[in-house]
C-alpha cells in the first residue's frame, strides 16, 4: 500500500494538482461525451417521432 | 450504340427517377424532356460518366462505360450549362486549347474556318469576355465540329441562340446523325430533326 | 467464399448494423468499467512511487493510453475510409465520422495530461517535445477531418472527401512523427521523456495496459453509439427507420 | 503527355493575362519576410538564426494564397468537367495543373529568396542551400496543396478550411527545408535534410496527383 492516509492520497506527494487535474478532466470528458452522443440521438429520435405523427395526421 | 438499363437517380434524399431504360442507335437522337428539377441534367451527367447512378448500368457498344473509361470519352462529347470557356482567352485560343486537352491536333486554318462558319468572323482575336452570351455559346458549339465524336450529349444547346443559329445547330445535328452519329439532348422546344426518340422524366 | 462475402455485406448495411450495434454497446460499457476499475486500482495503489518523478508520474496511466488511442483511432478511421472508397459501402463512411470526434478527444486528453505532467517535471506547460508536438499535429488532422465533413452538405460526398483526407493523413502521420523527432534531436530536446521516464516496473506496465484496454473499450462503445445516431440521421426517410420501436413509441 | 504540356501552357497563359494574382503572392512573401526584422530587432546574429524558418514559413503561406484558385476557376466555368471527360487521363491533366501552379507561384519564390536572405545577413553558402531547399520543397508544397484544394472545391468557407487541412501536412517540408539551412549554418552539412526532402518530393509526385484526381471526381459528381 502506497498511502497511509486519505490526505496523503489526495496530496499525491505534492503533485496533487497535476495528477488530479489530469484524471479529473479525463473523467469529466469521458462522462460528458456519451451524454452528448445520447443527446444527439434523442434529438433525431424526437424529430422522427414528430414526422411519424405528422404522417398519421396526413392519413386521417 | 448507347444503352442504359434500370437507371436510378437520387439527389440528396429525393428519388428523381428509377428503373429508367433507354437506347440510342446510330442515326437516332434522344430528346430528354421533363419539368425543371426532374433530373434531366442529372441523367445527362450520368450518361457522360461524371455522376454515378444509384442503380443501373450504362453501356456503349455493349461494354460498360466504367470499363471503357477513356475509350468511351474519346467517342463522346458533352456540352453542359457552363461555358467551359476561359474569359481571358480568345475564341481561337479556347478552341485550340480544348483540342489540345483532348490530345487532338487542330490546325489554325481549320479553327478559323469553323469560327467563320459559326458567324464569329472578326472576333477570333477578341477575349471571350467581350462577346455576347449567344456568341460565347457559338464558340462552345464550334467544338462539335472540331472534335469528331460519335455521341453528342448536349444540355440545353439552344438557349441564348438566335433563330439563325438555332437553324444552323439543328442542321449540324441532322448532318451528324445522317453520318451515323448519335445525340442526346435536353431542350424545351421540340426540334424537327429526323430520328427522334423521347424520354420523359 | 461467396456466401461469406454476402454475409459481411449484410452487416455492412446500416439497417442490420443498427440493432447489432445497439446490442453490443452495453457489453463494451461493462468492459470499460471493469478494466477501468482494475486499472485505476493498480495505477494508484499497487504501482510504487517512482524514484525520479515521485507521484507525478502517475499521469502516464492516462497519458499513454490516450496517446495510443488517438493514433490507433486515426488508423482505424483511415481503414474504414479506405473500405468505403473501395466497396462503396455506406456504413464505412458513417463509422469513420463516428470515430473522428472520439479520436480528437483522445488527442486532446493526451495534450492536456502532457501539459500537466510537463509543468512540474520541465517547469513549463508546453515543451516542444517530439511526442507532444506530433500529438498536436495529429489533433489538427482530426480537426481538419471533422471540419471538412461538416462543411460538405451532401453526406455521400462528405464521406468520400473525408476518406481521401483520412488516407492522406495516415500516410503522413509516420512522416510527420519521424520529421518531428529528427527536428527534436537536432534542437537538443528535453532529457526526461514523459513516456520513458520511470524505469518501468512490471506493475506499472500492467496498469498502463489495463488503462489502455479501458480506453479502447470506451472508444468502441462511444463510437458505436455515435454511429447509431448518425445512421438515424442519414436514413430518416427509409421505411425501416420508421418501423423502429424507438420511433413508434 | 502533349495534353499535359498544353494545360501547363494554358495555365501560364492565363496567369500572364491575370498578372496581379501572381504578383500579389510574391509581394506578400516579400512583405512578410521584411516584417520580421521590424518586429524582432535588427541584431544580425539573431536574424541569421531565424532566417531559414522565417523564409520557409513565409514561402509556405505565400503558396497557400494561390492554392484556392488552383481548381476553383476551372470548376466554376465548367472547364474542369471537360477535363474529366477528356480522353486524356485526368491524372495527367491534374499533374499539368500542379506543375503550372508551381511555375507561377513556387518558382518566383525560389528566385526571390536569396535576395530576401541578404536582408537576414546570410552568407553565400547558406543562400545557396536555401535556394536548393526551396527548389525541392516548393513543388512539394504545390503537390500537397493540390489535394487540399481539390477536397475543398466548391465548399463554403473553403479558403480557411483549406489552410486548416493543408498546413499540418506541410510540417515535414518545413522541418526538413528550414532544417537544411540551419544544419548548413551550424556546420553539420545539409545533405541529410536535403535527401529526406527529396524523398518526400518523390513520394508526393507519386501519390498526390492520384489523391487529387480522386478528390476532384468526388467534387464533380
Amino acid at each position: 500500500m502506497n498511502w497511509n492516509s486519505p490526505a496523503e492520497f489526495f496530496a499525491m506527494g505534492g503533485y496533487g494538482l497535476y495528477v488530479w487535474g489530469s484524471f479529473g478532466v479525463t473523467l469529466v470528458v469521458m462522462i460528458a461525451e456519451p451524454f452528448l452522443v445520447r443527446h444527439r440521438r434523442s434529438a433525431i429520435l424526437r424529430s422522427l417521432r414528430r414526422e411519424r405523427i405528422a404522417e398519421e395526421l396526413d392519413q386521417q | 450504340m448507347l444503352t442504359a438499363t434500370g437507371l436510378t437517380c437520387v439527389r440528396g434524399e429525393r428519388r428523381l427517377f428509377s428503373g429508367l431504360d433507354l437506347a440510342v442507335a446510330p442515326g437516332e437522337w434522344l430528346h430528354v424532356q421533363g419539368e425543371n428539377g426532374a433530373g434531366k441534367t442529372s441523367l445527362l451527367r450520368m450518361l457522360t460518366g461524371l455522376a454515378h447512378a444509384e442503380a443501373g448500368e450504362i453501356r456503349w457498344n455493349g461494354e460498360s462505360i466504367r470499363v471503357l473509361a477513356e475509350d468511351y470519352r474519346r467517342d463522346m462529347l458533352f456540352l453542359g450549362h457552363h461555358g467551359a470557356l476561359k474569359e481571358e482567352l480568345t475564341p481561337l485560343e479556347n478552341l485550340g486549347l480544348a483540342a489540345a486537352l483532348d490530345g487532338a491536333e487542330l490546325a489554325e486554318k481549320d479553327a478559323l474556318d469553323v469560327l467563320r462558319r459559326f458567324g464569329l468572323r472578326g472576333r477570333e482575336e477578341l477575349p471571350v469576355r467581350f462577346l455576347s452570351a449567344g456568341q460565347k455559346r457559338r464558340v462552345l458549339l464550334a467544338r462539335l465540329v472540331t472534335r469528331k465524336a460519335k455521341l453528342w450529349v448536349l444540355d440545353e444547346p439552344f438557349t441564348a441562340l438566335d433563330v439563325k443559329a438555332v437553324d444552323m445547330l439543328a442542321g449540324l445535328i441532322g448532318e451528324h446523325l445522317s453520318d451515323g452519329g448519335m445525340a442526346v439532348l435536353t431542350s424545351h422546344q421540340a426540334m424537327p430533326i429526323a430520328g427522334c426518340k423521347v424520354v420523359k422524366l | 467464399m461467396n456466401n461469406k462475402i454476402i454475409n459481411w455485406f449484410r452487416y455492412a448495411s446500416p439497417q442490420s448494423f443498427y440493432p447489432l450495434a445497439g446490442r453490443m454497446v452495453p457489453w463494451f460499457w461493462a468492459l470499460t468499467a471493469a478494466f477501468g476499475v482494475v486499472g485505476l486500482y493498480i495505477s494508484f495503489f499497487v504501482a510504487p512511487t517512482d524514484a525520479q518523478q515521485g507521484e507525478g508520474y502517475r499521469i502516464i496511466f492516462i497519458h499513454v493510453p490516450a496517446s495510443w488511442m488517438s493514433m490507433f483511432i486515426y488508423c482505424v478511421m483511415a481503414a474504414w475510409a479506405g473500405l468505403g472508397l473501395i466497396f462503396n459501402t455506406r456504413l464505412s463512411g458513417m463509422m469513420a465520422s463516428a470515430l473522428a470526434p472520439t479520436g480528437a478527444l483522445m488527442a486532446f486528453l493526451s495534450l492536456w495530461t502532457g501539459a500537466l505532467w510537463g509543468k512540474p517535471m520541465w517547469g513549463a506547460w508546453w515543451v516542444w517535445d517530439a511526442r507532444l508536438t506530433s500529438e498536436l499535429i495529429l489533433f489538427f488532422l482530426y480537426i481538419g477531418f471533422i471540419a471538412l465533413q461538416s462543411a460538405i452538405d451532401d453526406p455521400r460526398r462528405a464521406d468520400k472527401a473525408g476518406a481521401i483526407l483520412a488516407l492522406v493523413g495516415v500516410v503522413n502521420i509516420p512522416i510527420i512523427y519521424f520529421s518531428v523527432k529528427w527536428w527534436n534531436t537536432l534542437h537538443q530536446g528535453s532529457t526526461i521523456n514523459l513516456t520513458k521516464a520511470p524505469s518501468m516496473a512490471q506493475t506499472m506496465l500492467w496498469g498502463m495496459l489495463l488503462m489502455a484496454l479501458c480506453f479502447w473499450m470506451y472508444s468502441i462503445a462511444v463510437a458505436l453509439m455515435r454511429a447509431r445516431a448518425i445512421i438515424l440521421e442519414r436514413e430518416t426517410h427509409t421505411e425501416w427507420v420508421k418501423q423502429l420501436v424507438e420511433v413508434k413509441s | 503527355m502533349k495534353s499535359m504540356l498544353a494545360i501547363i501552357r494554358r495555365d501560364l497563359l492565363l496567369a500572364m493575362r491575370r498578372k496581379s494574382e501572381v504578383l500579389t503572392a510574391l509581394f506578400f512573401f516579400m512583405i512578410v519576410v521584411s516584417l520580421f526584422p521590424l518586429g524582432i530587432g535588427p541584431e544580425p546574429a539573431l536574424l541569421r538564426k531565424i532566417a531559414p524558418g522565417v523564409l520557409w514559413v513565409a514561402a509556405l503561406l505565400a503558396t497557400m494564397l494561390g492554392l484556392q484558385r488552383m481548381f476553383a476557376p476551372d470548376h466554376a466555368d465548367g472547364t474542369l468537367e471537360q477535363m474529366a471527360l477528356s480522353p486524356t487521363p485526368l491524372g495527367l491533366l491534374v499533374g499539368g495543373k500542379i506543375a503550372a501552379h508551381w511555375l507561377v507561384s513556387g518558382l518566383p519564390l525560389v528566385l526571390l529568396a536569396p535576395v530576401l536572405g541578404l536582408q537576414f545577413d546570410l552568407d553565400a553558402g547558406a543562400l545557396g542551400v536555401l535556394v536548393v531547399t526551396l527548389l525541392v520543397g516548393t513543388p512539394l508544397l504545390s503537390l500537397i496543396g493540390a489535394i487540399g484544394a481539390a477536397l475543398t472545391l466548391g465548399i463554403r468557407g473553403g479558403g480557411v478550411l483549406l489552410s486548416l487541412l493543408v498546413l499540418p501536412l506541410y510540417v515535414p517540408a518545413l522541418i526538413f527545408g528550414a532544417g537544411a539551412v540551419d544544419a548548413h549554418i551550424s556546420g553539420l552539412g545539409a545533405g541529410g535534410h536535403l535527401s529526406l526532402l527529396a524523398a518526400l518530393l518523390a513520394l508526393a509526385v507519386f501519390f498526390a496527383p492520384w489523391a487529387t484526381t480522386a478528390a476532384l471526381r468526388i467534387a464533380l459528381e
